[in-house]
């Protein structure tokens, strides 16, 4: 092992002779710096490697031979290796980017950069506060002179202010030193926490006020990030991207060595609520901010706010190293790849990067891994670091704190999003970027660093990922890396890898239809193989369809085999975004995956809070859930339904929904409506079933939630159906119609009965099919003639017959019509409502089934019925693979009508292991019968086939010998000639009368309050940020105030006296007593002291 | 009232007086010279924090300081402490590095805007 | 019944020599009644009934041309109430069997008048009112109206007056049934089998022919 | 469920005589609806087999349109649904030869069947390709889903009553005397429903749908020939199989066939004699009719069996 | 509105540091001062504890220290970087009585600087205190002989070997006494108070000393002959 000095005194001495080693050239030096950095990153990285194996342990330096608290004395554990690996790697990557972006080329900034590499490592390693000061001062004044490698204008005014700020910044630790000295005597880290106590006085509250006030300038705290923020505007982001991964961390390490000092509960509450602040507010600023580095800017200081916010916890044991480690490395790699990202495409405001890299597929991919990397979804490192924090947050007193984390973290989402939906492919030709290696490299690495780290998680063996979600996964991955391939070959390959996958899943008996995994996985092979059969005959519109594709049903594969917490919401979180990739693939698709992904974020949220809240009942697997009781139990249930709800668009939440069917990629929105909508339902099921049943009482004094549960998704039923009816565009009338049906499913688990459940299973299977069947049909006629709007549209009929047949079998079914297999679904939902006793709930969902009705009437109509148009007097059926897609669907539908039992046996079987009832009383392949009622199905298609062949054979018998079939003109049209098709196909306000009938209930109220709520939120941001005025005195004045105001409100110290009475507002807290300290990264307790007091040497 | 507190009070009064010149000037030439007057008094105050009125400055030139001259230890009470001393130096020179920096950064302000006003340079903001 | 009921001639000059028995008969044609009166006995017995079925539910295209359309209305009131007749309106040419040419014929009605008709299934009947069907009466020399109504379209019952009364009507109508219950109103069958003759004529008053032939 | 006491041979002949009856019945009650009308306005009237006779005139036509596969598929859905409606429903109360094939499903399956035939008439005729059969079923959907509110009310507070959704227990639970009618002891239950067949019968007020003159009679507008015929067939044994629904929901059924064509013929009647009376609503009149005071009786009556 | 409150934030803070004034004026000495006063001379053998501090005991602060000196050098260098097209630096010449006084004052100035730091373990002063003295007398050099030109090649090839110079030493007493920038067991101590004592101490600050000196005249040099905005002087 390399001694850890070397990191502070190789690079500082290379520095030294950097200039003299220029005069050999430039080439020269490059090497020298280069070698250098490998030098320092290879040493920190075995240092690392070794550390984390444990095959070392972490070590203690002295220099000048004189122990602590004599001699400054350093450390190297675990946390600084990986710091400083990082840094190194930063630096590498930096060093690469900045080569071609230097105005003109000095070696002093070479010089510049070495001694930010130097001053990271002196900063990381010592344990000496005034040391850190003096290291601290490095990384500034590099940071003050090399923030001017780029294009000045902006750098030098930004920098100026940063500077200033900064000297205050460095006074108030001088001072706080001062004090500090003055009060214990020492200047060594853990001498000084440990003499701190005893000898506690006035000066030394006012010094840890200074000491704070310092941290917060540093680390970009609320609010005094003004200048940090102002630098990410103005200067080279390659330079931030430095700066980021080398000096933030390393203040960040220094604030956690002086952590000690700050003892009290009363400091650990200003310094949580600081981190929290700056983490909230900073992301909410940043939703308001059109400026792409500015924007970055606050990121950072609110990423490293949650960082700071987390340090205590880490002090009290609540969050592990790991997870905070993990939360750095993640804001490191992305940020720092971000940053690189937005000096490739130097667009400042957001609304410059339509189209960016859009011909350079890699950068595009790795620009998105960026972003969703930085929101922190998995498998990035961010999401496992998250996790882990959050689930030791949630099992101590530090639980409430999730809150406003998880707050922060949505707002993440509205911006980052909102920078990747402005980033589409516009419609104008996109640039062509021709980007040089050294700029494209540094961010391929640090999204690779992150990928491996993020996979490796990801293998984790508590995760219980199965060997077949990884097949899918990695076959998803490889079409990915081959999306260079033709389309064709592509979709073969994908529906070859589907049909393997299915095939493997089959024959190790995944797809066992009496488990509730197994009931879902086989919704999902059929999705993936009906609907990947279907995109052979249309063609994707964006290559990477087919990988990220896999990828989904991999992730889907995660989620429903799993029994860790935390696999399920990984996979739920890696099904979010691939799902909103493919989204996004649509024309429009880049805002209405917007919308998808807040909401969906929100709703990931929503499940997490669920998932903490088990957490902190010490839940740990599915399957351990059931041992949650009383109000963990209710609280982890209300969340997880409310996420439920949201991901599944009820009513309330729905506006993002309709927009997403309707433009996400045409044969993919069935997936998007068969499959993934039922996703959360089994979520809800696996997860908040357990938690509910086993007899605890889930009651909110005499509210039961599930009784709201059961109305929300009734309402849904009824105002999503009762939207469909109005809309023109056919995949959104779709859509308001999956989102009513999936209300239906909400209903029945709601009902929380056997019955109920059997009526939700059922229906989710047969929405599969007739959802799919119908979304499929549309896809193949809007593919066939370019156009969604319903009223383009009519008398198909003759053109496309098969698909009309498909359409009018998915409609009977839809509309629960016997005898196709629809009403089975319905007739078990009404039954259960009336057994559980929800008799208004019930005739609503009666009534919303109805409403059905004229919405399916327009879609059959408008698309097949009525004129032809004269455009489309040429179309052609919808392609073959289409086509014997929906031969398969109607072949299940039908399967399903005659013989409903075949599925609902097994269901049966899977809801009795919930509920020790079994559903019906007689239960056979045809016949079903209930306490209430019985059904069945075989009799009633027997009965119906005889019935329409007596009648048409009574039609064909009676009609003359001479019919004509008339032209598609030929109408009764007062004598008329009738006008063209375009003009009488009734097509235009559909259903007017309807329409004022009901107008009182279709005022847009709930899109009226999210565009307010929106609106009020970037307003709160827009008023909130004008605190940054860009005046730098100002921004001292801030920091004046911060100061006066802990001094005078949180520890009004009665600053003359100089009590050491420990305890009061103003003493000195002894922390949280801890367990065994894993890992120690702390600062080390004190050594036996060669000191007047101590023992002698 | 000891002499120590008038040094104290001094040096907190010029980082007074420097703050103030931070905060209430316009001339970016004078806000770095009042960080510099800041910078002055906070090591006049490091000073005072090490000294003890009737003690000597901490070099030892006189065997009298002497508590035990074979073991070479010296009798500590004679003397103020050296640790400020020390840490002055250095906090003198990176003041020093600070500012030089801070002047140049003026210099390039000025050849950018030909003007000192601090509000000037208020375009990054929000 | 002061009210004459004519029984119509066959049109002037008779069908031009040459012209086709059928109308063309292609994917749209109406035609293909069988052409001779039914010989064999049961067939006829078949026929009997159906043309008494037919003639006890006249259902009239509910179209009034003219001023005699005013006329049209008593009927279906209490006084006179042709629904005891079995006589009702229909408002759809498809599920009609009776076109009532109510008065006075301006061309341009001419042109909406033939399509209804060749938009009702056959048999179908027409009862033309008044003299204006007849001879133009009082608008006779009028430029946009035409005189003679069986140049154009078959009439089975005329019924004159200007305007006949509903009584009249009532007498029309019985003597449609009876008509129709012996087996001579074949209106309809003339027009198919002289199709071309009665188009000539058509299209030699409606300058501004658009319409399909016969069906489209 | 009540299983088929016949074996299958008299079972059809059975269902064959009632299917033939109904129609016979729905035809002649049509004849006298038309009868009892021209007496309310001072005609005499066609005579009571009138519907007969158009009947047959309509299967006598000697030519035909049609204008596509819907066309053809129509009437079979229209006629097929309301005969399948009829079989559904037990006829009379206890007798295994009017029973049909009600084994097949329950009150649900009934009231979603009533669905079949107003699928299948819509889709047909749309295929038409006349924009008034469309303006018509847009009218008829808008309609249909506001009377199905306090009719849902109504079936659901019925069955939450009798705790079943079987047809027979339904009519079983009314047995015993007048009083055990549901007409009687859920009588808001049954203002729901009984305001409710005002609109499914489509007559007078709510016959906006047909509207002759303005849409020439609405979806049928290009129908003629024998789809007429199989139509009007449908549309005979529809509304008889409705009532036959009524009674026995609400009017304890029946057990002898008498009973059933006396108490059919008095459901029908109630629709008709208010019919008679009332002018015709707009279409978003008579949808906010059915969710004004009927839904509002509906859910009264859900509520009273909640809380009684 | 800003004036009132920064002004009112002054007062509030003078009230603050009115109190603190008490608790930082007590007399005697830190823990570590004690000590260092204590065993500095039997530790180091150098008369002057400050030194022996900076230099020893806390010698990675100095390192630091330097290191920020470099650096601000190399910043300022940096930022003041010649553009292209700005014009070059016109030196005006002095009179010839300025030349020869600074020609004869500049040896001694070099000299007492020299002085100061090869003393400085010993007497009061030390590498930065006779660097900078030394860079006095280079401002006087430059203030004077504006025609003439400093060796830039001189300075940089002190600037880079001193530090170096520095870092290896630390990085000898790494390899001979096992730790970085030992001072014991690296050279013999030597007698107290004596020129030739202190082992590296005086070394170092040597090597301070010329560093210091050529990296302050470096900073002028580039400050002064950064070229004049236009519109503006200096």
């Amino acid at each position: 092992m390399v001694d850890p000095i070397l990191l502070i005194a190789v690079p500082l001495g290379i520095a030294f002779l950097l200039p003299l080693v220029d005069r050999l050239g430039r080439a020269a030096s490059r090497w020298v710096h280069f070698l250098t950095l490998v030098f320092y990153t290879g040493a920190a990285a075995s240092w690392a490697l070794a550390l984390h194996k444990g095959t070392v342990a972490a070590k203690d330096i002295i220099t000048a031979s004189w122990p602590p608290p004599v001699g400054i004395n350093l450390h190297m554990g675990l946390a600084e290796a990986v710091i400083l690996s990082l840094a190194g790697i930063t630096g590498i990557c930096a060093a690469l980017y900045l080569v071609p972006r230097e105005e003109k080329p000095s070696i002093r900034s070479i010089v510049l950069q070495v001694l930010l590499l130097a001053g990271t490592a002196g900063l990381t390693l010592t344990r000496d506060i005034f040391n850190m000061f003096v290291f601290l001062e490095i990384t500034s004044i590099s940071t003050f002179a090399i923030v001017l490698l780029g294009k000045e204008k902006k750098a030098l005014e930004a920098g100026f202010k940063y500077m200033i700020l900064g000297g205050i910044a460095s006074v108030l630790l001088l001072l706080g030193i001062a004090f500090l000295y003055k009060t214990t005597g020492t200047l060594n880290m853990a001498d000084m926490a440990a003499k701190l106590p005893a000898l506690f006085t006035g000066g030394a509250a006012a010094a840890l006020v200074f000491l704070f006030v310092c941290m917060v300038i540093e680390l970009k705290g609320f609010p005094l990030n003004g200048p940090a923020i102002d630098l990410y505007e103005g200067v080279e982001p390659g330079v931030m991207a430095l700066i980021v991964g080398t000096t933030l961390n390393a203040v960040l390490f220094a604030f956690w060595k002086i952590l000690p000092l700050f003892g009290g509960a009363a400091w650990e509450g200003v310094i949580m609520t600081s981190g929290m602040a700056t983490f909230v507010l900073g992301n909410l600023f940043a939703t308001r901010q059109k400026k792409v580095r500015r924007m970055l800017g606050y990121s950072s200081s609110a990423q490293v706010g949650l960082l700071v916010f987390m340090l205590p916890l880490l002090r009290n044991h609540v969050v592990t190293l790991a997870a905070l480690g993990l939360l750095l490395l993640n804001h490191t790699l992305a940020k720092a790849s971000l940053l690189w990202f937005t000096g490739i495409h130097e667009e400042e405001e957001i609304g410059g990067w339509r189209g960016a890299f859009a011909n350079n597929p890699l950068l595009r991919i790795l620009f998105g891994a960026s972003v969703l990397a930085i929101a922190g979804l998995p498998p990035f490192p961010g999401f496992w670091g998250k996790w882990y924090a959050l689930a030791g947050m949630a099992r101590s007193p530090y639980a409430w704190w999730i809150l406003p984390l998880l707050l922060g973290s949505l707002l993440e989402f509205v911006y980052y999003f909102r920078w990747l939906k402005e980033s589409a492919r516009g419609v104008e030709p996109a640039r062509s970027e021709v980007v040089p290696f050294s700029l494209s490299a540094p961010p391929a690495i640090f999204t690779a660093i992150g990928l491996v780290l993020g996979i490796r998680a990801l293998y984790g063996p508590a995760l219980g990922v199965s060997s077949q979600a990884w097949l899918w996964m990695w076959a998803g991955g490889i079409l990915l890396a081959a999306a260079f391939l033709p389309e064709r070959v592509q979709a073969g390959l994908s529906f070859l890898a589907v049909l393997l996958g299915s095939i493997l899943l089959y024959s190790s008996g995944a797809l066992a239809l009496h488990t509730l995994s197994g009931f879902f996985t086989s919704l999902v092979v059929i999705g993936a193989l009906v609907f990947s059969l279907a995109r052979l005959g249309i063609p994707a519109l964006h290559r990477n369809y087919h990988g990220l594709f896999l990828l989904l049903a991999g992730s889907l594969l995660i989620v429903l085999k799993t029994d860790s917490l935390l696999g399920f919401f990984a996979g739920w979180e890696l099904m979010t975004w691939t799902s909103y990739f493919l989204v996004r693939q649509g024309k429009k698709g880049p805002a209405a995956s917007y919308l998808y992904i807040l909401f969906s974020g929100a709703a990931g949220f929503l499940v997490l809070g669920g998932l903490m809240t088990a957490v902190a009942g010490g839940a740990v697997t599915i399957s351990g859930l059931g041992a949650l009781r009383g109000n963990t139990a209710l609280w982890a249930w209300i969340l997880l339904a409310a996420g439920l709800a949201v991901k599944v668009g009820s009513w309330g939440a729905h506006i993002w929904a309709p927009e997403s069917y309707s433009e996400a990629p045409d044969v993919f929105t069935p997936f998007l409506s068969g499959v993934i909508s039922k996703i959360p339902v089994f979520a809800f099921l696996a997860v908040a079933a357990k938690i509910a049943l086993p007899g605890v009482t889930t009651t909110l004094g005499t509210l039961d939630p599930a009784w709201v549960l059961g109305w929300i998704g009734g309402l849904t039923a009824f105002g999503m159906t009762l939207l469909a009816v109005f809309q023109d565009d056919m995949k959104k009338l779709l859509a308001y119609s999956s989102l009513g049906q999936v209300g239906y499913i909400v209903l029945g688990f709601a009902m929380m009965s056997s019955l109920g459940w059997t009526a939700a299973l059922y229906h989710s299977l047969n929405h599969l099919l007739f959802k799919g069947l119908l979304f499929v049909t549309i896809a193949g006629v809007i593919y066939r003639t370019g156009t969604r709007s319903l009223s383009d549209l009519g008398g198909l009929i003759t053109r496309m017959p098969f698909s009309f047949f498909a359409v009018l079998i998915g409609i009977i079914t839809l509309s629960g019509v016997p005898p196709l297999s629809g009403f089975a679904g319905k007739w078990l939902l009404y039954q259960a409502g009336i057994q559980k006793g929800w008799y208004l709930l019930t005739a609503l969902a009666m009534f919303a089934s109805i409403l059905a009705f004229p919405y399916l009437f327009k879609l059959i109509h408008s698309i097949f019925l009525g004129q032809l148009k004269r455009e489309h007097r040429e179309i052609r059926e919808a392609p073959k693979a289409v086509v014997l897609s929906q031969w398969i669907l109607i072949a299940g539908i039908m399967l399903l009508s005659v013989a409903p039992g075949t599925v609902l046996v097994p269901i049966q079987e899977a809801v009795k292991a919930f509920f020790g009832k079994a559903a019906f009383t007689t239960a056979t392949a045809t016949e079903l019968a209930t306490d209430l009622g019985y059904f069945h199905a075989m009799g009633v298609m027997s009965m119906v086939v005889v019935l329409a062949v007596i009648v048409l054979a009574g039609i064909l018998f009676f009609l003359p010998k001479h019919t004509t079939k008339v032209k598609q003109l030929d109408i009764v049209y007062s004598g008329e000639v009738p006008p063209p098709p375009e003009e009488i196909q009734y097509a235009q306000n559909f259903f007017r009368p309807f329409e004022r009938a009901y107008s009182p209930v279709l005022l847009p109220r709930v899109k009226a309050f999210w565009k307010s709520f929106s609106e009020s939120v970037l307003s709160l941001a827009e008023a909130g940020r004008r605190l940054y005025t860009g005046d730098g005195q100002t921004y001292i004045l801030y920091a004046l105030g911060v100061v006066l105001f802990l001094v005078l409100f949180i520890f009004p110290a009665p600053a003359s006296s100089s009590s050491k009475a420990p305890g009061g507002k103003t003493g000195y807290i002894v922390p949280v007593p801890r367990k065994a300290r894993p890992a120690e990264v702390g600062v080390q307790a004190p050594r036996p002291g060669i000191l007047p007091g101590g023992k002698a040497k | 009232m000891d002499i120590t507190m008038v040094y104290i009070g001094t040096a907190l009064a010029l980082v007074l007086v420097g703050l103030g010149g931070v905060l209430l000037k316009r001339n970016i030439l004078k806000m770095v010279l009042a960080l510099d007057i800041v910078e002055t008094g906070v090591n006049l105050l490091l000073i005072g924090i090490g000294y003890t009125p009737g003690r000597e400055a901490p070099i030892v030139d006189k065997t009298s300081f002497f508590a035990d001259r074979a073991k070479e230890t010296v009798n500590a009470a004679n003397l103020v402490d050296p640790v400020p001393q020390a840490l002055v130096l250095t906090a003198i020179v990176i003041g020093l590095g600070t500012t030089a920096l801070m002047l140049s950064y003026v210099i390039r302000l000025y050849a950018q805007k030909k003007t000192l006003d601090i509000r000037e340079f208020g375009r990054l903001k929000w | 019944m002061d009210d004459k009921i004519v029984k119509p001639e066959p049109p002037l000059g008779g069908p031009p020599q040459g012209s086709r028995p059928h109308a063309p008969v292609g994917d749209g044609c109406f035609l293909g009644e069988e052409m001779k009166p039914q010989a064999p006995s049961y067939k006829e017995a078949l026929a009997r009934i159906k043309n008494w079925f037919r003639a006890n539910s006249l259902w009239v295209m509910a179209y009034g041309t003219g001023c005699g359309a005013i006329e049209l209305r008593p009927l279906a009131t209490a006084r006179f109430d042709m629904e005891r007749l079995g006589i009702a309106m229909r408002p759809t040419p498809r599920q009609s069997n009776v076109l009532i040419v109510s008065g006075y014929l301006a061309v341009k009605s001419l042109k909406r008048v033939i399509r209804s008709y060749e938009q009702m299934p056959s048999p179908k009947w027409i009862v033309a009112l008044g003299s204006c069907t007849i001879n133009g009466g009082m608008y006779w020399d009028s430029y946009n109206t035409i005189n003679r109504l069986d140049l154009y379209l078959p009439v089975d019952v005329y019924i004159n007056g200007c305007m006949p009364r509903p009584e009249a009507l009532v007498a029309g109508f019985q003597e449609l049934m009876r008509r129709i219950k012996k087996g001579e109103a074949d209106g309809w069958r003339h027009y198919m089998e002289n199709l071309d003759w009665y188009k000539e004529n058509q299209k030699k008053i409606i300058t501004d022919w658009d319409l399909p032939e016969y069906n489209w | 469920m009540s299983p088929s006491e016949l074996s299958l041979l008299p079972k059809l002949f059975w269902v064959v005589v009632s299917v033939v009856g109904a129609i016979a019945y729905g035809l002649v009650i049509g004849g006298i609806i038309r009868k009892v009308m021209a007496r309310i306005q001072g005609r005499i009237g066609p005579p009571v087999y009138q519907p007969y006779l158009d009947l047959f005139k309509v299967i006598f036509q000697r030519t035909a349109t049609w204008h596509g596969y819907m066309f053809y598929l129509g009437p079979v859905f229209r006629a097929a649904g309301a005969i399948g409606l009829f079989l559904l429903i037990p006829v009379v109360f206890g007798d295994p030869r009017f029973d049909n094939f009600s084994f097949n499903g329950d009150l649900l399956m009934v009231m979603y069947f009533m669905f079949f035939g107003c699928l299948g008439m819509a889709l047909g005729a749309a295929e038409g390709g006349h924009p008034h059969s469309v303006v018509a079923i847009t009218r008829g959907l808008s309609q249909m889903t506001a009377y199905e509110l306090p009719f849902s009310l109504a079936v659901v507070a019925i069955a939450a009553q009798t705790g079943s959704f079987s047809v027979h227990q339904i009519v079983a639970a009314q047995q015993g005397g007048v009083g055990h009618w549901f007409l009687f002891t859920n009588p808001l239950a049954a203002v729901a429903a009984f305001l409710a067949f005002l609109g499914m019968n489509m007559y007078s007020p709510f016959d906006i749908v047909l509207a002759p003159q303005e849409i020439p009679i609405g979806p049928p507008t290009e129908y003629n020939s024998a789809f007429m015929s199989a139509m009007m067939s449908g549309r005979a044994i529809f509304g008889v199989a409705k009532c036959v629904l009524y009674m026995d929901l609400f009017l304890g059924g029946a057990t002898t066939i008498l009973a059933a064509i006396v108490k059919v013929f008095f459901i029908y009647f109630w629709s008709i004699f208010v019919g008679a009376v009332f002018p015709r609503f707009r279409t978003e009149q008579a949808v906010r009719f059915f969710l004004g005071w009927p839904t509002a009786a509906g859910v009264a009556a859900v509520l009273a069996v909640m809380l009684f | 509105m800003k004036q009132v409150l920064a002004i009112l934030a002054l007062l509030v803070l003078a009230f603050l540091f009115a109190g603190l004034v008490p608790m930082a004026s007590k007399p005697g000495n830190g823990a570590v001062g004690d000590y260092y006063a204590t065993h500095g001379i039997a530790d180091n053998r150098g008369s002057n504890l400050v030194t022996s501090i900076v230099v020893n005991y806390r010698g990675l602060d100095t390192l630091g220290e330097v290191t920020v000196l470099f650096l601000s050098v190399m910043g300022v260098g940096f930022i003041l970087r010649r553009r292209e097209g700005t014009p070059k630096y016109s030196p005006v010449p002095a009179s010839p009585i300025l030349n020869t006084g600074a020609n004869l004052l500049f040896g001694s100035i070099l000299l007492l600087g020299a002085y100061i730091f090869v003393h400085g373990h010993l007497t009061p002063g030390g590498g930065f205190q006779g660097g900078s003295v030394i860079a006095s007398g280079v401002l006087l050099l430059i203030l004077a002989r504006r025609d003439r030109e400093l060796s830039h090649d001189l300075l940089a090839w002190l600037e880079s070997l001193s530090g170096f110079g520095y870092a290896l030493v630390g990085l000898v007493g790494l390899v001979v006494a096992g730790s970085f920038l030992a001072n014991k067991g690296v050279l013999p101590l030597g007698t107290w108070n004596r020129l030739f004592s202190a082992g590296v101490i005086p070394i170092i600050y040597i090597l301070i000393g010329l560093k210091v000196g050529a990296e302050l005249s470096t900073l002028l040099d580039i400050m002064i002959r950064e070229p004049a905005p236009e519109g503006g002087g200096h």
